[in-house]
Order: C-alpha cells, then structure tokens, then sequence
C-alpha cells in the first residue's frame, strides 16, 4: 500500500499540536475545538481505511496463505549508532498495530467530541486540544514503532503528554503533584526500559522488532549463554523491558501514579488512562511475545507481577469513595488480567491440546473490548461528576431519574467489565480465563476470584450513584444530562461495548497470524457467569437501597477496610523512602559535602596563602641589620645546602 | 593569510571590538548594531562553512582537517598560527556562533557601561572562535586563555550576588587548571618529535611522528586532562561552576556554559585523547570515575538547591560530566555523543540562562521558594522554560535525548563490568534530572502564584524572544534531525579511533 | 720564619666575620659604616694575598683591589651623606630608629 | 694604547656624550635656558635610544677582552634605553616641581651615570670592569633614592640601599676574591671558565658561587637578598622606583647570565643549578606571598617585581642561547609592562598625591584612560594573553623545560602555580578600579601630555609586542650572532 495514509495519520495529529499550541493563542474555544476534532476525526477514518485493507483486501503483503503477515509500510533511518545499530522510524502494520490503530482513533475521536461539551470555557481550552492531539500523535507512534527504540521514544512522548495533561489544571498544586509523581514514576520504570533494550541491542545489534520475533532462538542463541547474577542475560534484558510496561500499565509496585492521575480532566482520564497510554505496557509485551515465549522466567514473572496486581487493585477498588479513582483501580486490575493471560500463553501445546496464543489472542480481545467499554465508563463518570461538580459517591445516588441515558450507557459499561453475556467484556473475559485455566487451574481459580470482586466493586460504585437515595442537593440545583456532544460518544461506546463480542476476533488478532478458531469453553463461561452474577447480587443486596449492612460490614474489620482504603499504604512508604530517604538524606547530604568539603577545600587554599602571607611578614621587619642578618645568613645557608647536596 | 576563511572567525570579533571602540558608551544603539551586525555575520559565516563543509566530505575530500592553514608566527620555537576544522570543530564554531547571536539580544539593555560590556564580550568570543579554529597547540591555549579572562570582569562588574568572590574563585580555580595544561602542552612539545627530528607545536604532526615515551604520556595525560576538565566542571574541580553562573550575568552564563564549558571537552578529546592515545587506554578508567561521579553527583545536588542558576550550574555539572565520561569510553558511538551533547548541553543551557536572567530581570529573584504560577503571568517564557526543562531531561524530539541515548549506547559497547556499571549509574541520572528539573517547574511556573506584585510582571520582549526562539529552533533541529550531524563528524574520529587503536596493540 | 698564606687568610676572614657582627650589633650607623669598611679591606686583603702566593706572576689582584679601594671610598661618601640627613630628619644617627617602612 | 679601540663603545660613547652635553648645559645655561633642559635631554635620549637600535654592533672584544660590543649586548642596552626613555617621559612632569626643579640636572646625569655604569656590567668580561659598572651602577642610585629632600622616607630608603648594597658589594668582593683563588691569576671570565672546569669542585669554590650569587642576587633583588627592595621602592620617588624596577634589575639578570653561564658554566649541574633552583622559587613565592597583602601601591609593585625577577631568572636556569633570548625578551616585556603600571601610579600621584590601592576605587568612574592602562599593564604582568606578559612567561618556560628534566618540569609547576597567586593580588587592582562600588576618591584630571606619550608607548608594547614576534626575534638573532655565546651554542 502507499505510505500517503500511515504518513497522514501520524502527520495530522503532530500538526495539530503544532497548529494548536503555537497558533492557538490566536484562536477562539470554537475554532480551535473544531479544528481539533475535524483533525481527529480524519485521523480515525484514515486508520480505519488502514485497518480495513490491511484485515480484508487480502493484499499479499498483508495475509499470505491464510497467516497475517508483519509489514513496513516504511522504515527510514533516523540516527545511525554504528554501522549496524540503527534507529529508525517506521509504520509496521500487523494485527495488533492495525487494532490498535482503530482503537486509540475511535477513543480519541470520542474524547475530543466529548471535551468539547466536557470543557466548555475553560481557560486554556486550546491547549487542552494540542495536547489531545500530541498524545494521540505519540500514541499512534508508539503503536506502528517498527523497532524497540522508535517504541521507547514514543513511549516517553506519551509519557509526557500524559504529565501535561494530568497537569492540565495547573493552579492546584495536587494536580501539579499528581503530574509529577506520574511523569515520574513512569520515568523510573522507564529507565528500566532503556538498559533493557541496552543489553538486548547490544547482543542483537538490532532494534527492529521483526527481526527479533521471527527468529526468538536467534536472540536467544546471539547472548550466547552469558549470565548475570544466576539469570540468563536475556532474561534480564526481557525483566528489564517489561518494567517499563509495568510502569505504564501501572502494575505493582509502580502502579501508585495512576489513581493520583485522575486529577487531570475526566476524559484524559478515558482516554489516557482507561483506554490507550495504559494499555502500551501490555502492547510492549504482546509485540515481544515471541521472544518473551523463549525465557520461561519473564513469563512467570509477568504471570506473578499480574495476578498480585489484579487482585490488589480489585480490592481497593471496594473500598474508595471517589468514582474515578474506583474506575482508576478497575483499570489496573484489567490491565493485569491482560498480562496475567498473556503470561499464560505458551507458543507450544500443552498436553498435547494445541492453546497456543489462546491467551494472547485473549488478551488483545479483552483490550480492545476493554478500552471500549472503560472509555464509556469514565465518559459516563465525567458526566455524572459533570452534573453534580463532585467526584465522590456520597454527593451522588438516586441519579437515575435525572440523567436516564448517562444511566443506561453506565449500566451497559459495567456489565460489559462485569462480564455477562452478551456484553463485550463477557467473551474476552471468557477466552482468558479459559486460558489460564488451560495453564494451571491455580490461575483460572484465582483471577476468576478477581472477576467476581470486579463485579462487585463496579455495581457497589453503580448502585450507590444510580439508586441508594436522592441526595438532598439536588433540590437547589437539578443535576440532567449532558449535552450532546457528551451523550453522543456515551452512547456510541455504549452501543459498541454490546456487541464488540461478537466481532471474530479470532480470525483477525493472533499471536503468529494463522487464524484461531474462538470456541466457548462452557464450564469456563459457566463458572465466570455464576461468579458474577452472585457478586452483582450480593452488591444489589448491599447497596440498592439505603441501608445499614454496609457500615456493619465495615466495622466488623475497620483496620482491613481502612487499610484498603488507604491501598494499602504504598503511597505512604513511597513517601518516606524518596523524600526522607533519598531527598533529605542522600541529595541534601551531598549538597552539604559539596559547600562544606570540596568548596571549603578550595577556599582553604586561598586562606592558607592569606595566613602564611601574614605569617612571614617579621621577615620584612624595616630593620636594616635584620636584613643584613638574613642576607648573610641566606648565602651561607645556599653555600651549605649545596655542600651538602653535593658530598 | 585573508584568503583562509578560518581567520575572519578571529578577525569579525576584533572588528567588533574597534567597531566597539569607536563608538560612544552613550550611545547605545550603535553599540547595538555593531554587535548585532558582527553576530549575524558571524552566523552566517558558520553557517556557509558548515554547509560548505559537508559540501566537500560530500566530493569526497577525505583529509583529517580542512581549510587548512599555517603561518609561522615564533620562528625559533617553531610556533605557527595554524588553523583547520574537521567535523566537530565546525559544529563547535556553529554553536558558538549560535550562542554569542543569541547572548547579545540576551543582552539587550545592558548597563552600566555598555561599551566595555560588549568589548570583553567580544574578547571573551574571539578566544573561544580561536580556540576551535586552531591545530597548533601553542596559538590554541593562547585562545584559551582569551577566553578565560574576561569572565574576571563580566562577573565582576556586571554579576550580581557574591560576585567579587566569585569571578575571583572562577578565574583562579580555571587559571589552575591551565597551568596544569600549561606543563602538559610544554611536555608534548619537546616530545613532539622523535630524537633529532623538528620539534612542533601542530596537532597532526604531532599525532603523525607519535613519538611520546609512555611515562611522559602518562604524565602529560594527566595534567592535560586535568587542566581541561577543569572547565569542563569534573569532579572535583567543578566549584567554581556554582557560584560562577550563579552570579554571572546572563548572557556570560549563556556564553560561558554554552560555549566556554566545551572547550573543555573538546581540548580533553583533541589533545588528551588524540595526542596521548596510550595513556589514554591505560588511564582512562581514573577518569571514568570521576566523571561518572559528577554525572551523579551534579544531579543529586541540584535536587536541593533553589536558586535557578545553582540548579542550572549543577545541571551542568551533571551534563558535561557526561561529555567528558562519553570521551572517554574511546569508541566512536560515544564520542559521537558527547559531541551531540556538547551542541545540546550547549544550547539548552544558553536558553535556560537566558530564561532565568528575563526572569530575574523581572522578579528580581531566583528563588523558586518565592516564585510560583509564573505560567499565568509570562506564558511565553513559561513555555520556554519548560521546552528547556524538556530537553535538559531528555524529552525525545529535542537534543538532550539523541545526545544521551547516543553516549549510553555507545558507552556500553565496552563489555567488561566496570565500564557497564559506570553506565548504567549515568543511565540513572535521566531519572534524577527528571526529578529536579520537574521540581523547578512545579514550583516556578505551575501552582498558585506565590507573590501577588507578580501580577503586574509583563511577558517577553521582542529582542528576548528572537533570542530564545533561535535556540530553541536549534534544539528541536537537533532533536529531530540528529544524523546530519552524525555525518558532519563521521570522518573526525577515524584518525583519533586510529591512533588509539594503535596505541592498544 | 715564612709565612704561609693561612698567616694572612685567618685575619682576614676574622675581619670578615667581625664586620658582619659589627653591622648587625651596633646601633649607630657611623660603626656601622666602620664595619662595612672592614668587610671591605677583608676581600681586599684576599685579593692581595692571593695574587702574592697563588700568582706572582701577575698583577691583576693588586690592580683589583686599589679599584676596589677607590670604590669603598666613594660608597663611604656617599653613606656619609646620607647619614647626615638622616641626622638632619631625625637628630640622631640610631640605625633602630630607622624601621619606618616595614612589612 | 690603541685609542682606537674606544670606537667600538658605541652605546657607552652615545651615553656618555649625553651626559656630557646635560652636565656642560645644565652647568653654564642660565634660568630661561634650564627650561629646556628636560625636553633637550628626552630628545637627546630619543636619538641615542634610536642610534643604538639601528648601528650595528661592532662584535669585537677590546680591552685585551675586557670588554665586548655584541649584538646580544647591544640588544640589552637598546631595551634598556626604551625603558629609561619612558622613564624620563613620566618623570618629566615630576622634575619640574619646584620641590626638584633646581637640581634637575643632577636627577638626569646621575640616571646617566649609573646607565653608562650598567652598560659597563653588560659589556664587562673581567670581573674588574663588572665591579666598577655594577658599583657606577648602584652608588648614584643611593643619591637618587635621596632626592626627595622633603621626605623622611626618602632618607630611610636611602639608608637601607646604601648600607644593604655596600653590604652586598662587600660579600660580593669577598667571594670574587674566592673565585681569584681559583682563577690562575687571570680575572677574565674565559679564563677562569677554563681552570674551573679543569679544578672541579671544592667548598671554597661553593662559598665563593654562593656569595657571587648573593652579591648579584642583590641586585637583582633575589630572595632572601631582596629585603631592601620594598623599603626603597616605597621610599624613593616613584620616577626612581621604576628605574630601579626595571633597568638595573634588567642589566643585572644578562651580567648574571653572562658570569654564571660563560664564567662557572663548567659547574653549572654540579653547584649553581640547584642554588639557583632554591633562589628561584624561594623569590617566585616568597615575592608572590608578600604582595598578597600590601596596600601601598609602589610597595605592591616592588613585591611584584621581586616575584617577577624569579621569573626572568629562569633564563638563567635554562641556561643556553634560547634560554638568554626569552630572559631578553621577558626583560623587554618586564619593562613596558612594569613601565605601563608605574605611569599610571606616579600620574596620579603628581596630580592627586594617593598612592594607595584603596583609593583606586571606583577609578574607571573618574579616569577611565587610566583604569584601562592599568587593567592591560596588570593583565600583562600576570601574563595573560593576548598582551605581551603571557608570550614572554611562555616562552621563558619553554626554554626552561628544554632538557626536559624532571626537577625542570617541577619548577615550572611551581612557577605556573605561582602565576596563579600573583594573578590574584592583580586582579585586585584591576578589582579596586573596576568593580568595587564605592564613589571614586581620586578626581578626573587631564594627564601631563608627556605622561601619556609614555602611557601610550608602554599600552602599545604590551598589547603589540606579544602578537608581533619582532622583539624576540631580534633578542634570538642577536644572541645566536654574538661571539660571546659560541660557547653555549
């Protein structure tokens, strides 16, 4: 295919910004919020063109045989290192690319619509729409990267689009904070990142993900055996890299950036992190699935990394009062549902049954369902906090009369994360459970326990806003539904996250391109359904209408529910150890070395010249006979050193 | 001697200097134009070598320098004006050209005694031209020194704070290392040539006849290296860099960690590393260690400091430290880096001086406790600043991240452990500028605003906005479009990889 | 008896080492300038001497020292002259009163 | 005799004839006619400093090889006479107050005199004629130190020369007396060079290095024979104290290579190397520690001028022809530079009477002419390029390091880290001048013209003479032409 199109779609959005950024001051909220969505708008119908012919035109290029082929629509040098390290950038289409492309242009589009009504006359408005189009800018980029190091710059550009956007509200110092401590947290793990694809490079002196994932025994075979401290380079060269996704995708213990995060403006939060930028850490994994399948240990710890995270974050999730920061930790928890089935999936059978890939596919499924029905939630999220100016449930419950399509459009999004047929999230749930069913029953067992808590926590969040009981504000002022150009995205998502299901997904993602034939495992579905159902239930009991049980239920263990409330704690630890410890102890402490030792060392130079200058001065003491004296006794002392010098 | 188009590098700055003379200290405009004349000039000039440059690697003109020139100057010591520029020298001149354009509308409205402001100015960019356009060791430290002096004055007079204190420490400290130069270079020349042969002062005889013992190299190593790093802020030489920036006036610390720093580096790589390449590979690891200390160091420093030029001067600190541990991982990815971040460091560290002396200039303090939301009030200096902030932490797109992902990836070339865990302690220092430049920008420009006499402070003017937009043109030109730049000094390190690797078997 | 050369050089250095005690001992420049006088007549002495025992050939240490002579006079004068306006300045010729300029 | 032998003294007949012209006019011409006796003689000086420049040296030994007229000697005497021309230029104003108009005269023929007196101790190649130029050389000055009647301080200095240089002179006899004993009779340096390097060394022969050394050193001002210095720069007139800061200190150096390097050259890395090792930085630093501190400027400038002869003696320690021209040259430089800072002091001081560092405050407010002479003769003295001071210390190095032993090397470290220090106390003028905040004490006055005329040639030297190589390509010429130094060479 020609390049005008992958060229168009990262060109429009880097425009934007620039048109925006630099011109906006000019320009009015209209213009500019015009502008910004007509740009996004072609963007998405120019990934979908992409999208389209790569899955369907059945060009040679793109699917040969029947198998999905990898293919750079174009890949030119940006910096040459040596001879044969060279970075360049490039547009690789291949499934996931392609479906990422849909996904993150359909999410932005949505968003832009929806930020027009969302941020009405707000002062910076244009701003805001630069750096929507910055980020998607970046995101595409990293997306259709055609090598690690094209990814790791993406990478950090959207890193720092999401810094100014969580900083979008840059008088309130928490939204400042929380934009730092997001920046950088990501830049900590980022590091990791950055000597994981140094030594990775460095032994297969390449970036280009093709040529590493067609031949993973080769990467394997080129580190030839070295070791570091008892593990294989390669696999700490794979640990390393997968950090950078932990930080990204805000799994444990770097997962602490993403609940503050929800300061910036609510459909950042859909679209950054819900959607897109948090999903890259999963991304980062599935585009080195290949060589992650041949070092055994990455994959269990991506497995283990996943599983704690799942259901530590579905937990706290039970526990928070702010609904976005309920929608923050449900985030995390998926996203560590996605990498736990990614880390299931093998390349080679298992007891002779053939899953291979049945949990990547999976994963890519639930990702892109996800991304749908999570962008819903926290559009729908946005209106509510929209109607009531408040993110907290305890102002909120009984909304339902009020604002009817926010209503539906919700209910729809949590069932689709509860699972339940035939919602979205039921058949990507399903496939990944059967994955790591397939795996051991130990992670089905347990990650279905998580998909039960989701329930939970997400119908505890949509009865206490919808149903409990009216709160009393709302006599002086009404809370109604959004506008239009907020309803129109929810109800859009609304209806995709009902049937993205039934997309064949199968056929389309997988991990080698050979299609993968989706069959409903029944005991699996079966299980997950009743869980679900169960726990919706036990939420409806709880917390439909008002009632005492739920307070019992906190205070028959305060600690644990405080506790969760408080995550845990880890913001608190963190806190000590980079501020008391690092801060106050290591930087202030080497400040002080610095005026206090090397400083002071350099002026005692200059006072030891002062002293001694004052200390000689007898020498010159005016008399004419000590000055003879010493001239007398300096010949003589000359002749005798000499002498001695010379017997 | 004319027809060189090296020497109007030198000859443009004297000119300017008389230009300056004649005109009245009164009469400000004059003075204007005579340095905004020469600078352009300047510019362009570096800029028509550049292009004319490439245009003859383009034709295949393979020599070590071009432009090449040599005219007898101290006949008994054999002492040449001798000049020639490969690759990084012509960088070198751009960038220089580049800052001293952008200083002198940084110091637009100088005062007092504007004449005598610009003539050391113009001293101080004659030494620096000088510096970079000459191969003869001799003509080279004379430029050297050139360009120290004046910052004696500029701070003195012109600085603000401690300034007596600190132009005094500053001189001195850099006066200090120049004598340890000083002995090194005076040991290179009477080794320069083997036993008989004519004695020379020209670099690339001097690497060609390669006729230094291997205890003379050693110790020449040292002292060069030293008296090098010195400016080039090492550890633990780098005192004067604090207190001198932070009293400077702007448009000196634009010049003076823009360009003057560099020289450092560059005399580390052409006459440390060129003519002594044995010592080189055997001593090398010394100075790995110190430079990999200030990269860390500097960076854990400046997390505390809350005056702007403290943190920008230990920035530096940090940034150069990278230079010179780039130089010396001998190979040329690395040093290809810390050739990329000399230009970067160079540019972004001109704009952030720029930035905080308009600040300054408006708030009258360079505290950050005392500042805060300075983005409402100045938008276009915010956004300035935090462009600068961007690149010093290695935001891809701007020149901090090509230079640094250029240095780590060549630095680990060298296998063995010691070399790997120096760089990955340096890889670590992307995180620490990340933390402290996100402090400053938090407390600076985000946030409420601290002070409410701030409300009245205007944005920018048009000379300070000329002055800032050229050098953030520079960075992103740089972060954007890097391998240009590679191919520039692509041949430069061919003869210095050459007399290493010879010196290794 | 014959004198040997030693029978010359001992008083000789002894004048020596006494104008150099005589210089810094005494407080009035006229004894002072008595010692310098003495130094003086030492080297002279050496000269003589020398040229007497070591090269009687030659006459250059005997031409020296009358040079030599004329010299110590015209610095006598002159140290003389100067000591009368110091006289003059201060009323006295007391070498410890002299310290005016020091360190 | 052979009168004819006479014509081969230009230099001293050209000086000579001068003063005899000054003395015969200052003597019979009435009061209108004594008026003119200050430009007459400048002028007069002029021509003789032009005629010895250009008419060749003879480059013959006369005098049975008493004396020599070479072109390296006469180098040194056209650079001294550039330096007593400025010197009259900046004292013309001075001579003329009433306090010193009437003895005028004696002020120029005593100068003259002990000139002539150095000529003799550059020429000499007999240790007679070196004692009566170095004595012609030295006793005048003593008068001269005098010649503020009016101030006790004059008096003091006068006292302390006189008494520290008959003193010296003293030693310096007693050890030459030593060398006679050594000598085989003869008391020409070539003769003695010859039996010393057959005698060998003994600890007589030390004694007499040490007080030959001492005796030069003195003049030289060489620590710890330098006590006398600072007393007499600061007592005597300024016009006095820059003579003797630079010319006398100039001649001295080249007789004290010629004696050291031609006469006891045979000993030289047995004996005097390492005395002159010790000297040399003992005077480097010892100058440099004392200066740190000083207040009164012509103080300041004597303690810099001790220093600053440490470093011309590394000429010396380099001790071949390539060492002599950078001592020439450092000479050259020593005295523009030198000249340049001391035409600033005494200009302010006729017109204001301050002398010292503080009320050079704010100067650049007031005189900025001034302030900028001072700023380039400072930055030249502590040698920083692109002003003559830094060729001249780069190029005395360069000779020094030459053997390329390793003590060589060391010393000069110390001597670069040295320049560190006297940069310091430098740049505390400059920092007086330029950067202190305080209001100006001294008034803007207008220079006497002749004053600026020796500024200007003294600014031009500083700031040409570095980037044009002609003064040390004459000093190198002139040293590889002259016979003396076959011996060397």
């Amino acid at each position: 295919m020609d390049i005008t199109l992958p060229i168009l779609i990262l060109a429009i959005p880097i425009t934007m910004f620039l048109v925006l950024g630099i011109g906006g001051v000019k320009m009015s909220h209209k213009l500019a919020g015009i502008l910004g969505i007509l740009g996004m708008g072609t963007t998405a119908v120019l990934a979908y063109i992409v999208a389209f012919t790569y899955f369907f035109s059945g060009d040679a290029n793109f699917i040969l045989d029947g198998v999905r082929q990898q293919y750079q629509v174009f890949d030119v040098t940006w910096l040459a290192f040596t001879q044969t390290l060279v970075v360049n950038i490039g547009f690789l289409l291949d499934p996931i690319s392609a479906m990422m492309l849909v996904v993150i242009t359909t999410i932005s589009f949505m968003v832009h619509l929806y930020s027009w009504g969302y941020m009405e006359g707000e002062p910076g408005f244009q701003r805001y729409y630069a750096f929507l189009s910055l980020f998607s800018f970046s995101m595409l980029g990293l997306v259709v990267a055609t090598n690690i190091f094209q990814m790791y710059i993406f990478w950090e550009l959207v890193g720092v689009s999401s810094y100014l956007l969580i900083g979008f509200f840059y008088k309130l110092p928490s939204a400042v904070s929380a934009s730092k401590k997001a920046f950088i947290v990501t830049r900590f793990a980022d590091l990791g990142f950055l000597i994981g694809i140094l030594l990775l490079s460095f032994y297969t002196d390449t970036f280009n993900f093709v040529d590493m994932t067609t031949n993973p025994e080769g990467v394997l075979a080129s580190t030839g055996g070295a070791t570091f401290m008892g593990a294989s380079v390669l696999t700490w060269a794979m640990v390393l890299i997968f950090t950078g996704g932990m930080g990204k995708s805000a799994m444990m213990p770097l997962h602490i950036w993403l609940p503050d995060a929800m300061e910036g403006p609510t459909p950042v939060s859909a679209l950054i992190h819900a959607a897109t930028m948090v999903v890259a850490g999963v991304y980062l994994v599935a585009r080195m699935f290949p060589v992650y399948c041949v070092v055994d240990a990455a994959m269990t710890f991506i497995c283990v990394i996943g599983a704690i995270t799942a259901f530590y974050a579905a937990v706290v999730a039970c526990a928070q009062i702010d609904i976005k920061r309920i929608l923050a930790f449900s985030t995390i928890s998926q996203i560590a549902f996605m990498m736990v089935s990614l880390g299931v999936a093998y390349d080679k059978p298992i007891e002779g049954v053939h899953y291979s890939g049945l949990g990547y596919m999976a994963g890519m499924f639930h990702l892109f369902t996800h991304a749908m029905f999570k962008a819903l939630l926290f559009l729908g999220a946005g209106a509510l906090i929209h109607a009531v100016h408040s993110n907290n449930y305890t102002s909120m419950g009984g909304l339902r009369k009020y604002m009817p399509i926010t209503h539906v459009t919700f209910l729809i999004g949590c069932l689709a994360i509860a699972g339940i047929w035939p919602f979205a999230g039921f058949f990507s749930k399903d496939e990944m459970l059967a994955a790591m069913f397939a795996r051991h029953w130990f992670w089905g067992a347990w990650m279905t326990m998580v998909a039960g808590l989701t329930a939970f926590y997400m119908f505890r969040m949509y009865f206490l806003v919808f149903w409990w009981e009216e709160n009393p504000h709302y006599k002086e002022h009404k809370p109604h539904d959004a506008p239009w150009q907020m309803s129109l995205p929810l109800i859009f998502l609304g209806a995709v996250s009902i049937v993205a299901g039934f997309i064949p997904f199968g056929e389309l993602v997988t991990w080698n391109g050979e299609p993968y034939h989706i069959h409903i495992e029944a005991p699996v579905a079966a299980t997950s359904l009743v869980v679900a159902v169960c726990a919706i239930a036990l939420a409806a009991a709880m917390y439909m209408k008002k009632n005492a049980l739920p307070t019992k239920v906190k205070n028959m263990c305060p600690a644990l529910w405080t506790a969760a409330h408080r995550r845990f704690y880890w913001d608190e630890i963190y806190m000590f150890i980079t501020h008391r410890i690092i801060f106050d102890i290591i930087c202030k402490g080497i400040a002080w070395f610095d005026r206090h030792i090397i400083d002071a060392t350099m002026d005692a130079f200059a006072k030891i010249t002062q002293k001694t200058s004052y200390a000689i001065r007898g020498m010159q003491s005016g008399e004419i006979q000590s000055y003879v004296g010493w001239y007398i006794a300096g010949a003589v002392a000359v002749a005798a050193i000499t002498w001695l010098c010379l017997i | 001697m004319f027809g060189n188009i090296l020497i109007w590098f030198v000859v443009i700055p004297v000119i300017m200097m008389a230009g300056l003379g004649l005109c009245r200290n009164s009469s400000m405009n004059a003075i204007r134009a005579v340095m905004v004349v020469c600078s352009t000039v300047l510019l362009g000039l570096s800029i028509w070598l550049c292009v004319d440059f490439l245009r003859l690697r383009e034709m295949g003109v393979s020599d070590e320098m071009l432009y090449t020139g040599s005219w007898m100057w101290y006949a008994p010591l054999n002492i040449h004006l001798a000049v020639g520029v490969d690759g990084i020298s012509v960088l070198m001149l751009l960038l220089s050209s580049v800052i001293v354009f952008a200083g002198t509308f940084a110091s637009w409205k100088i005062s007092p005694l504007p004449k005598n402001f610009f003539l050391w100015f113009a001293l101080l960019s004659t030494g620096v031209f000088g510096f970079f356009i000459s191969i003869d060791i001799f003509t080279m430290f004379m430029f050297y020194e050139v360009a120290l002096i004046p910052m004696y004055l500029l701070i003195g007079v012109w600085g603000t704070g401690r300034k007596e204190y600190s132009a005094m420490k500053l001189t001195l400290m850099l006066m200090g290392g120049s004598a340890f130069l000083m002995l090194g270079l005076l040991g290179i020349y009477w080794h320069s040539a083997p036993e008989g042969g004519q004695l020379t002062w020209n670099i690339l005889e001097i690497s060609r006849n390669a006729s230094i013992a291997p205890e003379w190299q050693n110790m020449l190593f040292c002292f060069t290296f030293v008296g090098f790093g010195v400016l080039g802020a090492m550890f633990p030489f780098h005192t004067w860099s604090p207190d001198g920036h932070a009293c400077a006036p702007t448009a000196v610390s634009m010049l003076h960690a823009g360009v003057l720093m560099k020289l450092g580096g560059y005399g580390c790589f052409r006459i440390a590393i060129y003519l002594l390449p044995q010592a080189a590979n055997e001593l090398a690891w010394i100075f790995i260690v110190l430079t990999g200390v200030s990269i860390v160091y500097g960076a854990f420093s400046a997390c505390v400091q809350t005056d702007l030029k403290y943190i920008n001067a230990y920035s530096s600190v940090s940034h150069c430290g990278m230079v010179l541990f780039a130089i010396l991982m001998l190979n040329t990815t690395a040093m290809t880096g810390a050739i990329l971040q000399m230009l970067s460091h160079g540019l972004m560290t001109a704009l952030f001086f720029a930035l905080i002396g308009m600040i300054y200039g408006r708030t009258h303090t360079r505290d950050i406790r005392q500042m805060g939301g300075l983005m409402k009030i100045m938008p276009y200096l915010g956004v300035c600043y935090m462009i600068a902030g961007f690149a010093s932490l290695g935001l891809p797109g701007l020149s901090g991240f090509v230079a640094e992902m250029t240095i780590f990836f060549g630095s680990f070339q060298n296998a063995d452990l010691f070399h790997r865990i120096f760089v990955i302690a340096a890889t670590c220092s992307i995180v620490i500028t990340a933390v402290y430049i996100l402090r400053v920008v938090g407390k600076l420009l985000l946030g409420p605003v601290q002070d409410e006499h701030h409300l009245q402070l205007t944005d920018a003017t048009w000379f300070e906005r000329l002055s800032t937009v050229t050098l953030i043109l520079c960075i992103a030109g740089i972060g954007c479009f890097p391998n240009w730049i590679n191919e520039t000094i692509q041949h430069s390190f061919a003869p210095i990889m050459a007399a290493i690797q010879s010196a290794a078997l | 008896m014959d004198l040997s050369m030693l029978w010359y050089l001992v008083p000789s250095v002894v004048m020596f080492a006494c104008g150099i005690y005589g210089f810094v001992t005494r407080k009035n420049l006229i004894a002072i300038l008595i010692s310098l006088e003495l130094m003086l007549n030492s080297a002279d002495l050496n000269f003589v001497v020398f040229n007497r025992f070591l090269f009687p050939g030659s006459m250059d240490g005997m031409v020296f020292t009358l040079f030599a002579i004329a010299i110590a006079a015209a610095e006598t004068a002159i140290a003389i002259a100067i000591i009368i306006n110091i006289y003059r300045s201060i009323g006295n010729t007391d070498v410890t009163e002299i310290n005016k300029m020091k360190f | 005799m052979d009168y004819s032998q006479f014509g081969s003294m230009i230099p001293e007949l050209i000086v000579l004839g001068i003063f005899m012209l000054v003395f015969l006019f200052d003597t019979f011409s009435n009061e209108k006619g004594k008026k003119i006796l200050t430009p007459l003689t400048t002028i007069l000086f002029a021509l003789g400093t032009v005629a010895i420049w250009i008419v060749p040296a003879s480059g013959e030994m006369v005098f049975g090889g008493m004396y020599i007229n070479d072109t390296a000697t006469n180098a040194l005497k056209a650079i001294l006479n550039v330096g007593v021309f400025i010197v009259f230029l900046q004292s013309s104003k001075w001579v003329e107050s009433d306090e010193v108009a009437i003895r005028k005269g004696e002020f120029y023929e005593l100068i003259l005199v002990t000139l002539f007196g150095m000529y003799l101790m550059v020429s000499a190649r007999h240790f007679l004629l070196f004692i009566i130029g170095l004595e012609s050389a030295s006793l005048p000055l003593a008068a001269l130190v005098a010649f503020n009647k009016k101030h006790y301080e004059s008096h003091e200095a006068a006292i302390k020369y006189i008494m520290t240089a008959v003193f010296s002179s003293a030693v310096l006899l007693a050890g030459l007396s030593f060398v006679y004993a050594f000598s085989g009779g003869s008391l020409y340096f070539d003769d003695i060079a010859i039996t010393i390097g057959q005698g060998g060394m003994s600890g007589l022969l030390i004694i007499a290095l040490a007080f030959v050394l001492a005796g030069i050193g003195f003049k030289l001002s060489l620590v710890p024979f330098h006590l006398w210095t600072a007393d007499v720069y600061q007592g005597a007139p300024t016009a006095i104290t820059s003579y003797l800061s630079v010319i006398s200190k100039g001649a001295a150096a080249f007789a004290f290579f010629v004696i050291f390097v031609q006469c006891f050259g045979a000993v030289y890395s047995d004996a005097w190397e390492w005395m002159l090792y010790g000297v040399i930085i003992l005077t480097i630093t010892v100058g440099n520690l004392f200066a740190v501190r000083q207040k009164n400027m012509k103080r300041f400038m004597a303690f810099s001028s001790v220093s600053q002869a440490g470093y011309i003696m590394l000429g010396a320690m380099a001790a071949d022809g390539l060492g002599l021209a950078g001592m020439m040259f450092y000479i050259f430089v020593y005295v523009v530079s030198n000249l340049g800072a001391f035409a600033v002091i005494s200009t302010i001081e006729e017109n204001t009477g301050k002398l010292d560092m503080d009320d050079y405050n704010g100067l650049h407010k007031t005189n900025p002419w001034l302030s900028f002479a001072m700023t380039l003769a400072m930055f030249s003295l502590a040698g920083i390029p692109p002003f003559a001071g830094f060729f001249s210390k780069i190029l005395i190095f360069t000779s020094v390091t030459g053997s390329g032993s390793w003590a060589l090397y060391m010393l000069v470290l110390i001597a670069l880290i040295n320049t560190i220090i006297s940069l310091y106390y430098y740049l505390l003028v400059v920092k007086a001048m330029w950067i202190s905040s305080e209001e100006p004490k001294i008034g803007s006055f207008s220079s006497a013209c002749s004053n600026r005329v020796a500024l200007w040639l003294c600014i031009a030297g500083i700031v040409f003479f570095g980037l044009v190589p002609y003064i040390y390509q004459y000093c190198y010429d002139a040293v590889r032409d002259s016979l003396a130094f076959l011996l060397i060479f």
